[in-house]
């Protein structure tokens, strides 16, 4: 296997904050191929963004600290050499936020921006007349010509009226469509690496599944690869080859997109996939517990207090290696220490969780298809059971 | 004199200051010896001739309005001739004759006449402003006619001894200058026959007066006279101090504080005139509310203050006791009245033949704000009180509002710091608006003091044109005050001026405007 | 709404401020003690003279009849008689007016122009050496009354140094076009009156402005800061434009529109000054005639220059606020309150 | 309670992270204490009015700085240190007298018109726009005047301009704390007006309103310095600041430190409030006009 | 929830057949005696502009809304962000007064009632909001947040108070040392279950839940789900549940209503809407759902090609108001406004496809 086009290995990320130094990412390994489109999953608060930040050299330091790891782009170890990662950076990455609301500025014309994007793509110097003469206004000579790129681009990305977006301010631009403007923006620098942090989160979903289909169309297009976070499962689904789940800073399993979510094997993992309710049916148990404390994470497993499944003495000791049941699928869980295939290893986690839980009543894995009926039967006889003892504020 | 100031940082900015006439667009600029500065911190108001009413507007009028009588520059002032050469009052008391001098022209050039003079007093008491407060009562311009060029009759509505003295505040305008122009021309232009006349109005900075080449009048013979007068409005004492030592100034007003005299005083080249003159000041106490009514407490405190550090020390040294009501610069001053001095044990007995306790007086002191020496008098009056147990409280005021209080007894202090000015000089112009009963109600008659005797004594003397009887009813109406000891006569004060040692001629009479007689002056290098 | 309706209504919005703050302070100068008509002829006019005065000048009328005639003779440039100067207060204002005026452009201008690069150079150095100081300096231009720095630059640079002139404004005016020193001598092509001129500006000038220039500075400072953190930042960033441009074309934009708003702010905070600083520096201007109309119960001339003062502060806050509403559209759409 | 230690270090840990605002709290405490204990700490209590002992002594007047004056003597001979002293109880006074009448008075106007609107919002808020029309030295000039000089009337004069930045901060406030959601809980749960505005919004706005205090009480200090410097505040005898500084203007340059000295005073004690104001604004994260 | 026979809906879908609703008491589909009443709601909020701020125009959040909630049962609101749903809610609640139409609440028409008279009313229905931290006022303890119905209704003595806020405390699942502490010191969910003990604590009878869990993590958002439906079991509340998560209904829901710009776009029992669906935005949304499981793709329509946003709804397209995004759309549709029309027993859907709905009454 040739490089992959971005990795990190042994991530380390601390916060100073008022009641401590927080070790937020905790020797996170992550790598995104060529091509490829990796998903980063977990619940808000796990580092995702944190992680994104480090890639794309934003993370606010202080009170961010990089205590240790690596950040390889095609092979150039980008932490230690600030000037490199940012030209990296502005040469092959791009990003997508959150939040459209807050991520183009709000004083400029949509056009402006993008005229900017395109003038000044890759330059990491500009003189004092050059920007004098962009506070003013002045047009270049390729004006046109940047004009007709960027309206193409628009257009690409399905926003009616692409020439009257260009003269309009963001205000005056609905929530979807600032985001494909985002998209826009970050596309016009022809990068070749994107990464997307929860980019329609806010948004509905039926313009959320437009999105997700023009980035697809538009990543194929281009051949590019992206990181995508989200702590929505089902768009990960819908766009992801692979997926990473997240959990406190750690990474909790890795696999491809159908590994992890019909086959989970990290007990977190299957947990945040229970309690999503589903067409096919919903559980109601979710996890116990909360994420941990940053400034004191757990010895070993930093889930292993909200496990159903934990062992003691061996969760709460070192922290869980990396296995790998199935090739290229790998977990950070003591269940899986003896060197199993994956099928089996699920059916001893299976027993383990429900040994050790008692509720984690999950249908088969292996059967494709839960028979609807069955699934809302069990529904009610579990709703008849009584649910005290559950409660997500077990933070004593 | 006329050295360059020692901090200029360009010719044309003598150091501090609003800058100076020297520069001026005259013309005359260069000769620095012959232009006066007299630098003030009040503007005028107006300087309409028939509006003027205070020093400054005074010293600008008569120094370009002639009148038909001046002021000599004796102490006490003397009465001498001005546009008259002659004057006769008839038998009636009431009918007065001026004959005028036939040599006297207006800047313009147009001749002084009789009809200007019988236009100005019209005008005067048509537009009831300025001084005219004078001849209320008096003048109405149905007496005043011309009889022909130089010859006016003036018939007063009643007797009126002072009448003659009132006359030197009677500016006379040249009518057809006046009725050719507009009511603001003359807040820009003069229409006067003055010494001298105005070329430059810069409102609230300047007047630049220059000198009337064709005065009938006398000019100094000990030098030169002053070609250009620049009346510099400085707001900031501060300022006024810096262009006396850089020479800028040559006379500064009166309204300065002591310190700034002070300074000028040290100066090489300056001085400080001290005169002591018209400056009477008095605490009026409320005659007729309690504890002040009694006499004997009245004594008591006049007994109480300590006067010497009054002089002394507050206004070191600038000032004399003040005996009885009037200054001892007037005609008819009585010198043999009691002199009030710091003498506690017989303050102590006056008290004691009151029916008060000195504990039981609480007594409030008002004073015009922004009057350090009156506040610095009622925080000694308060340490001196309190030696009797007697507890006064301070009361700044703004004046305004001190003429407010002063209409009814009610809202009157029970003691008012205030200065007396005069008008004219006549004993009458502190007398009888002070402690005449018909006065009640003015800022002037702040004790309301009331004795039917001292009513009589003023109201007869007004009528009286003997001046010999005149003065016996005066020293009579002292003597009886001073006994009733209405208010506490605290201290003549001398009025500071700044002077330039290069400016000969100069004589502090006190009279206002007349103190500032420019054509007296001379450059005496 | 388009920026034109959006400038439109800023400035029709001013119009009931300005009535209201007529009537509060017409209202509010007819409580004045003392009667005018008495102040105007002196403590020793006859009762005839005042009465027939205080006909002349209506104030035998019901307030608000005299309310009315001053508003109908205001439009015609007609703000009363002034006790004090016995001229028209409008004829004293335009007189007066441009002293003031250029004081207070010249400090603003001092304290933006000062002010704007502080903030910056603080906000770009954030808890560095720069940063510390300019906060330290914020800190002391804002607690020091005006007044006090007025009379120690004085002691200072007049007094002792003597640099600079204590007091006033020039030392020759030029002829009077525009009542602002600094244009008509250069007008007048008289350079030493210019020089003159820009001397006495100094020192009330500066102190004028040190406040304002102190508060722009922590406002520009914390603004720039916070729009750096926004996300459009980042965003920008990762489309691969240069941190320069970001900072001064993008960040500075919108951090300047933050700073607008604590410049009219201050704008008011200026001309407050200026009542204090142009009796020290013996300023022959509006503040200093306001100040001796106040001192001596000139009710004309209180209520002219308050009015003017509202005046030029609407006036101020609405030019602000368009240039809010262009440096940032946000104000034109989310437009009201 | 725990937890309200626990908030309790918070604070107290973020006003750690700026060290000027605890200069700020130290200038403060120091000027309290200074003002209760004034008597005991001034050399010469009754040059400054003290028990309406009058003291003067006319023959020390204008006394350079010396170790018995440490600030000099002015004209009446009276220790301007001890002055000082004693004008910090007129600074105090002033500032918390004004605040507290503006809080007064402008809470309730921004809480009624942010919160109940409508009609009355309206015109309170057009009548707060006109007070702000002008800037407030301007207008408190305007107000004193009739009211006549004096401390107490300058602090009427103030007052009366402050309450309106009160109602327009509670108003801005309040109108953003409005539509949060537990606002229409508590209306849902069939609340009062009076009740929602009191008890739900008014404890969201105390921060900013806090910080605008003390951030005020420093230029409150400064506007009532300012009246007394033009001859419209606190009259002479009293040791006013402002009103010493103008009383010492007179005689500059010779005595320099008549003025200075006060001047010196006024700025301390406004840079403390401004420095304590400005940590709070820190610690509260809130941004106050 | 789910108590009702679902076979009922079956057999009535035969009689029912294509007849044209009626927004009356003789619609089928709305129950006799139900908890909840709305018929023809209608809310307009005011659009104020150009100089002098006069309304130039109006948003109508909610336009002609019908539908009962029966005792007990979920009734659950769908739709996009901005179509109204919360408006509806709030309008139902009383936070807001409606422009026209009524809303009966246990056989009371309080749709016009001033604040005094609403006051009972308020016990019986509370609103659990869809973000628990602006729900909660951060300068109260928990223990205040929770008293403080029993404080505005005057509900007993302080000791009697204290004791029911540590009892609901317990019912949702919550240490009693929560009492003391801020709203900032818990987690989301904690925060939604104190929200969700406030609303309890008068014993309402029906309970707005205005997308109580999407501000919430999933595995919060089960716990939280759970809870509720315990509640409801327990307490024999009724819930009208507005959400976006067609999921979530799929679960926990007996009815659906389906809104799109201030209309039903179609109403239906839960289950019956999953398996046929019949208004094309409802089959849209049922397309745009990303699934999380490979099993769940079977229960979802055939992928549909989406265009479009949610117009402006203070200017909302003539005829069909979804006729732009329509993939269905006819010519008819710009023009003509469908009115809902009875497709299947308990189930309703607003479209010209069904055939004409020139006598509907819901306009
Ligand atoms: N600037 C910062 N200062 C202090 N702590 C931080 C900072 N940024 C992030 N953290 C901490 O790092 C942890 C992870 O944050 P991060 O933003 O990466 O979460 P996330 O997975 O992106 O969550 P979400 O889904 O809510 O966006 C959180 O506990 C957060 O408190
Ligand atoms: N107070 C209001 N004044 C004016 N318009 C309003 C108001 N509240 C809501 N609207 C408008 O009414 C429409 C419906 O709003 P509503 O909040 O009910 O939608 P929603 O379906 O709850 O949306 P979301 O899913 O985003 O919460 C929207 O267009 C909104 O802009
Ligand atoms: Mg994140
Ligand atoms: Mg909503």
């Amino acid at each position: 296997m040739s490089d992959p086009l971005l990795e990190i290995s042994d991530l380390h990320v601390d916060f100073n904050t008022y009641d401590g130094r927080s070790k937020v990412i905790n020797g996170v390994d992550l790598h995104v191929d060529e091509g490829e489109t990796v998903a980063i999953v977990g619940e808000s608060g796990c580092g995702k963004s944190v992680t994104a930040e480090t890639i794309m050299s934003m993370l606010p330091q202080p009170p961010g600290e990089i205590t240790g790891g690596e950040l390889r782009y095609r092979g150039e170890e980008l932490l230690g050499d600030p000037p490199a990662h940012k030209r990296v950076k502005a040469e092959s990455m791009g990003m997508i936020f959150q939040d459209p609301m807050t991520s183009l500025s709000p004083v400029f014309t949509v056009g402006e921006m993008m005229r900017d994007v395109l003038t000044y793509n890759g330059k990491t110097e500009v003189g004092w007349l050059e920007l004098g003469k962009s506070v003013l206004g002045r047009r270049g000579a390729d004006e046109k010509a940047m004009r007709e790129r960027s309206i193409e681009l628009l257009d690409r990305l399905q926003i009616p009226d692409p020439e009257g977006v260009l003269d309009r301010y963001p205000v005056e631009l609905s929530g979807g469509m600032r985001q494909r403007v985002l998209i826009a923006m970050a596309l016009l620098g022809e990068p070749e690496f994107l990464i997307a942090d929860e980019p329609t989160t806010a948004l509905d979903v039926t313009v959320q599944d437009q999105l997700i289909e023009l980035l697809r169309e538009q990543i194929d297009r281009e051949g590019l690869s992206m990181l995508y976070i989200t702590h929505n499962l089902g768009v990960a689904r819908r766009i992801a080859d692979r997926i990473y789940v997240m959990y406190a800073g750690e990474i909790a399993e890795v696999g491809t997109r159908d590994e992890i979510l019909d086959e989970p094997l990290h007990p977190y993992s299957r947990g945040l996939i229970d309690s999503i309710p589903k067409l096919t049916a919903f559980q109601r148990e979710g996890i116990d517990g909360l994420l941990p404390d940053y400034t004191e994470p757990p010895q070993g497993c930093r889930f292993h207090p909200r496990c159903p499944a934990a062992m003691d003495g061996v969760c709460d000791g070192e922290k869980p290696p990396l296995y790998e049941p199935a090739d290229g699928h790998q977990v950070a869980c003591y269940l899986y220490d003896d060197q199993m295939n994956a099928q089996d290893a699920l059916e001893v986690a299976q027993t383990e969780i429900e040994f050790e839980g008692g509720s984690l009543d999950h249908p088969e894995v292996s059967s494709s298809l839960g028979d609807e009926t069955a699934a809302e039967s069990a529904d009610r006889t579990e709703m008849n059971e009584p649910t005290s003892g559950q409660t997500d504020g077990g933070n004593r | 004199a006329g050295e360059e100031p020692e901090e200029g940082i360009d010719d044309d900015d003598n150091g501090n200051g609003t800058g100076n006439g020297n520069g001026n667009g005259n013309g005359n600029g260069e000769d620095d010896d012959s232009s006066l500065v007299y630098a003030t911190t009040i503007a005028p108001s107006t300087i309409d001739p028939m509006g003027v009413s205070d020093n400054f507007e005074n010293i600008y009028a008569v120094n370009v309005y002639d009148s038909l009588m001046m002021y000599s520059d004796d102490t006490p002032p003397e009465l001498v001739d001005g546009l008259v050469v002659e004057w006769d009052v008839a038998d009636d008391d009431q009918t007065y004759e001026f004959t005028l001098r036939d040599d006297a022209t207006f800047h313009n050039g147009d001749p002084v006449t009789a009809d200007d003079v019988v236009y100005s007093i019209t005008r005067m008491m048509e537009m009831q402003m300025g001084m005219s407060w004078m001849w209320a009562g008096t003048l109405s311009p149905d007496g005043v006619s011309a009889v022909d060029e130089t010859t006016v009759e003036i018939e007063t509505d009643r007797t009126f001894a002072p009448f003659i003295f009132t006359l030197p505040y009677h500016p006379i305008v040249n009518e057809a200058e006046v009725e050719a122009n507009d009511e603001d021309w003359l807040q820009d232009n003069d229409a006067g026959s003055g010494p001298y006349q105005l070329v430059e109005h810069v409102r609230n900075e300047r007047l630049v007066l220059e000198r009337n080449d064709d005065w009938w009048g006398e000019w100094p013979d000990g030098g030169d006279p002053f070609d250009e007068v620049v009346m510099e409005i400085v707001p900031e004492e501060g300022t006024i101090n810096g262009m006396m030592g850089s020479q800028e100034a040559d006379i500064t007003d009166e309204w300065l504080s002591l310190q700034t005299y002070q300074e000028i005083e040290s100066m090489d080249h300056a001085s400080v005139s001290d005169e002591v003159t018209f400056s009477p000041l008095y605490v009026f106490m409320h005659n007729q509310r309690e504890p002040l009514d009694d006499v004997n407490v009245r004594k008591a405190i006049s007994y109480a203050v300590d006067y010497e550090t009054i002089v002394d020390d507050i206004l070191e040294g600038n000032a004399e006791r003040l005996q009885g009501p009037l200054p001892d610069a007037m005609w008819g001053h009585n010198s043999d009245v009691t002199l009030y001095d710091r003498d506690l044990d017989q303050a102590q007995a006056y008290l004691d033949e009151s029916p008060y306790d000195g504990e039981d007086i609480e007594l409030t002191y008002t004073y015009v704000s922004g009057l350090t020496v009156t506040e610095n008098i009622g925080l000694l009056m308060q340490t001196n009180l309190a030696e009797l147990g007697i507890t006064l409280e301070l009361e700044g005021a703004p004046w305004t509002r001190i003429t407010d209080m002063v209409t009814d007894p009610e809202s009157t202090s029970d003691m008012h710091a205030i200065y007396l000015s005069f008008s004219y000089v006549d004993p009458d112009t502190f007398l009888y608006p002070a402690w005449h009963s018909d006065s009640h109600g003015s800022w002037e008659s702040a004790s309301w003091y009331h004795n039917e005797q001292v009513d009589q004594l003023l109201d007869d003397a007004r009528t009286e044109i003997d001046q010999d009887a005149r003065i016996e009813m005066y020293e009579e109406v002292q003597e009886l005050m001073t006994e009733d000891a209405p208010a506490l006569f605290v201290v003549n004060e001398a009025e500071l001026y700044g002077i330039n040692n290069r400016v000969g001629g100069y004589v502090d009479n006190g009279l206002v405007g007349y103190s500032k007689a420019f054509w007296r002056l001379y450059n005496q290098g | 709404m388009g920026f034109k309706s959006y400038v439109l209504r800023r400035i029709l919005s001013g119009i009931p401020v300005f009535i209201g703050l007529s009537m509060l302070i017409f209202f509010l100068a007819r409580v004045l003690p003392g009667d005018p008509a008495r102040l105007a002829l002196g403590p020793r006019a006859s009762d005839e003279a005042v009465q027939s005065l205080r006909d002349q000048m209506g104030l035998n009328d019901p307030v608000v009849v005299q309310y009315l005639n001053y508003m109908a003779g205001l439009f015609q440039g007609d703000m009363g008689i002034s006790l004090t100067t016995n001229r028209n207060v409008a004829a004293d204002l335009v007189y007066f007016f441009p002293a003031t005026f250029e004081l207070i452009t010249v400090g603003m201008t001092i304290a933006v122009l000062f002010g704007v690069p502080l903030g910056i150079i603080a906000g770009q150095n954030k808890d560095r050496f720069e940063d510390n100081a300019g906060r330290l300096f914020a800190f002391f231009g804002v607690s020091m009354p005006a007044f006090w720095v007025a009379i120690l630059l004085q002691l200072l640079f007049a007094f002792y140094m003597g640099w600079l002139p204590a007091t006033g404004r020039i030392a020759t005016a030029p002829p009077r076009i525009t009542g602002l020193m600094l244009v008509d001598s250069l007008i007048a092509t008289d350079f030493a009156a210019f020089r003159s001129a820009l001397a006495h500006l100094v020192l009330p000038a500066f102190t004028l402005a040190l406040a304002p220039m102190a508060d722009i500075a922590r406002m520009t400072r914390s603004s720039f800061i916070e729009e750096f953190n926004k996300d459009y930042v980042h965003a920008l960033e990762t489309s691969g434009i240069p941190a320069k441009l970001i900072a001064y074309k993008y960040v500075l934009k919108s951090s300047f529109a933050a700073t607008l708003t604590i410049i009219a702010l201050d704008y008011g905070f200026l001309i407050g000054s200026a009542f204090l600083i142009e009796i020290v520096f013996a300023w022959p201007g509006m503040a200093r005639y306001g100040v001796t109309a106040i001192l001596e119960n000139d009710i004309n001339a209180i209520v002219g220059v308050t009015l003017v003062v509202g005046l030029v502060y609407i006036i101020a806050n609405m030019v602000v606020d368009i240039m809010y509403g262009y440096f940032d559209p946000r104000v034109r759409y989310g437009g009201d309150e | 309670m725990e937890n309200r230690i626990e908030s309790a270090k918070r604070i107290a840990y973020r006003f750690r992270q700026n060290p000027l605002s605890l200069a700020g709290l130290a200038i403060i405490l120091g000027l309290v204490f200074i003002a209760v204990f004034a008597p005991y700490i001034a050399r010469h209590p009754q040059d400054a009015g003290y028990m309406g002992e009058p003291a003067v002594d006319f023959a020390n007047r204008f006394a350079e700085p010396s170790w018995e004056h440490p600030f000099g003597t002015d004209q009446a001979g009276r220790d301007i240190l001890s002055r000082v002293i004693f004008g910090t109880r007129y600074s105090l006074v002033l500032g918390v007298f004004v605040l507290t009448f503006a809080i007064g008075i402008g809470v309730p106007v921004g809480l009624v018109a942010g919160y109940v609107g409508g009609a009355l919002g309206t015109l309170l808020m057009r009548i707060t726009d006109v007070f702000l029309s002008v800037p407030p030295l301007v207008l408190a000039l305007a107000v004193a005047v009739p009211l006549q000089p004096s401390l107490r009337n300058a602090m009427i004069a103030i007052a009366i301009v402050w309450w309106p930045w009160y109602a327009r901060l509670v108003y801005g406030e309040v109108v953003s704390v409005r539509e949060e959601q537990f606002v229409e809980a508590s209306r849902g749960i069939g609340a009062s007006r009076i009740r929602i505005m009191f008890r739900e919004i008014l404890p969201n706005v105390l921060a900013p309103i806090t910080v605008k205090f003390s951030l005020d009480m420093g230029y409150a200090i400064l506007i009532g310095a300012g009246l007394g410097f033009l001859g419209l505040g606190a009259q002479p005898p009293t040791p006013e600041w402002g009103t010493m500084i103008s009383e010492g203007r007179v005689y500059l340059p010779a005595q320099w430190w008549y003025s200075t000295f006060p001047g010196l005073a006024i700025f301390i004690a406004v840079l403390g409030f401004n420095l304590l104001g400005d940590g709070l604004r820190d610690v509260f994260d809130v941004e106050v006009k | 929830m789910r108590t009702q026979d679902t076979d009922t809906s079956s057999a009535s879908t035969a009689s029912s057949g294509e007849t044209v609703t009626n927004d009356t008491a003789s619609d089928p589909h709305l129950e006799e005696d139900p908890v909840l009443k709305v018929r023809d709601l209608k809310k307009y909020y005011p659009i104020t502009g150009g100089l002098f701020k006069t309304k130039v125009g109006e948003v109508k959040a909610v336009d002609g809304v019908s539908f009962d909630v029966r005792r007990g049962e979920t009734y659950a609101i769908v739709g996009e962000s901005g179509c109204g749903k919360t408006t509806l809610g709030k309008t139902i609640a009383r936070l807001h007064a409606p422009t026209s139409g009524t809303v009966e609440f246990d056989g009371t028409d309080i749709s016009s009632l001033g604040e005094r008279e609403l006051k009972p009313i308020r016990r019986e229905i509370q609103v659990v909001y869809q973000d628990p931290t602006s729900s909660l006022n951060p300068r109260k303890r928990i223990k205040d947040i929770v008293a403080e119905p029993l404080i505005v209704h005057d509900i007993g003595s302080k000791a009697e108070r204290s004791e029911r806020v540590k009892s609901l405390l317990k019912r949702v699942d919550l240490p009693v040392d929560f009492l003391y502490r801020y709203p900032n010191e818990l987690s989301g969910g904690q925060k939604q279950r104190v929200a969700i003990a406030r609303a309890l604590t008068l014993n309402p009878t029906l309970l707005v839940l205005d997308e109580p869990t999407s501000a919430l993590d999933v595995s919060v958002q089960a716990k939280v789900i759970a809870l509720l439906e315990e509640l409801q079991r327990d307490l024999n509340l009724s819930y009208l549940l507005i959400t976006h998560d067609l999921s979530l209904t799929k679960n926990i829901a007996d009815r659906i209503g389906v809104m799109y710009l201030g209309k039903f776009m179609e109403r239906a029992n839960a289950a019956e809407l999953f398996r046929s669906p019949q208004n094309p935005y409802t089959e849209q949304l049922l397309s745009a759902i990303p699934i999380v499981e490979q099993s769940e793709a079977e229960l979802k329509p055939e992928k549909i090609q989406i265009r479009g946003e949610t117009p402006d709804p203070s200017d909302p397209p003539s005829g069909c108001s979804f006729h732009p995004r329509c993939h269905r759309a006819i010519d008819a549709c710009s023009s003509d406004e469908p009115s809902l029309v009875d497709v299947g027993a308990d189930h309703d859907s607003r479209c010209l496809l069904h055939g004409d709905g020139d006598d509907s009454s819901d306009t």
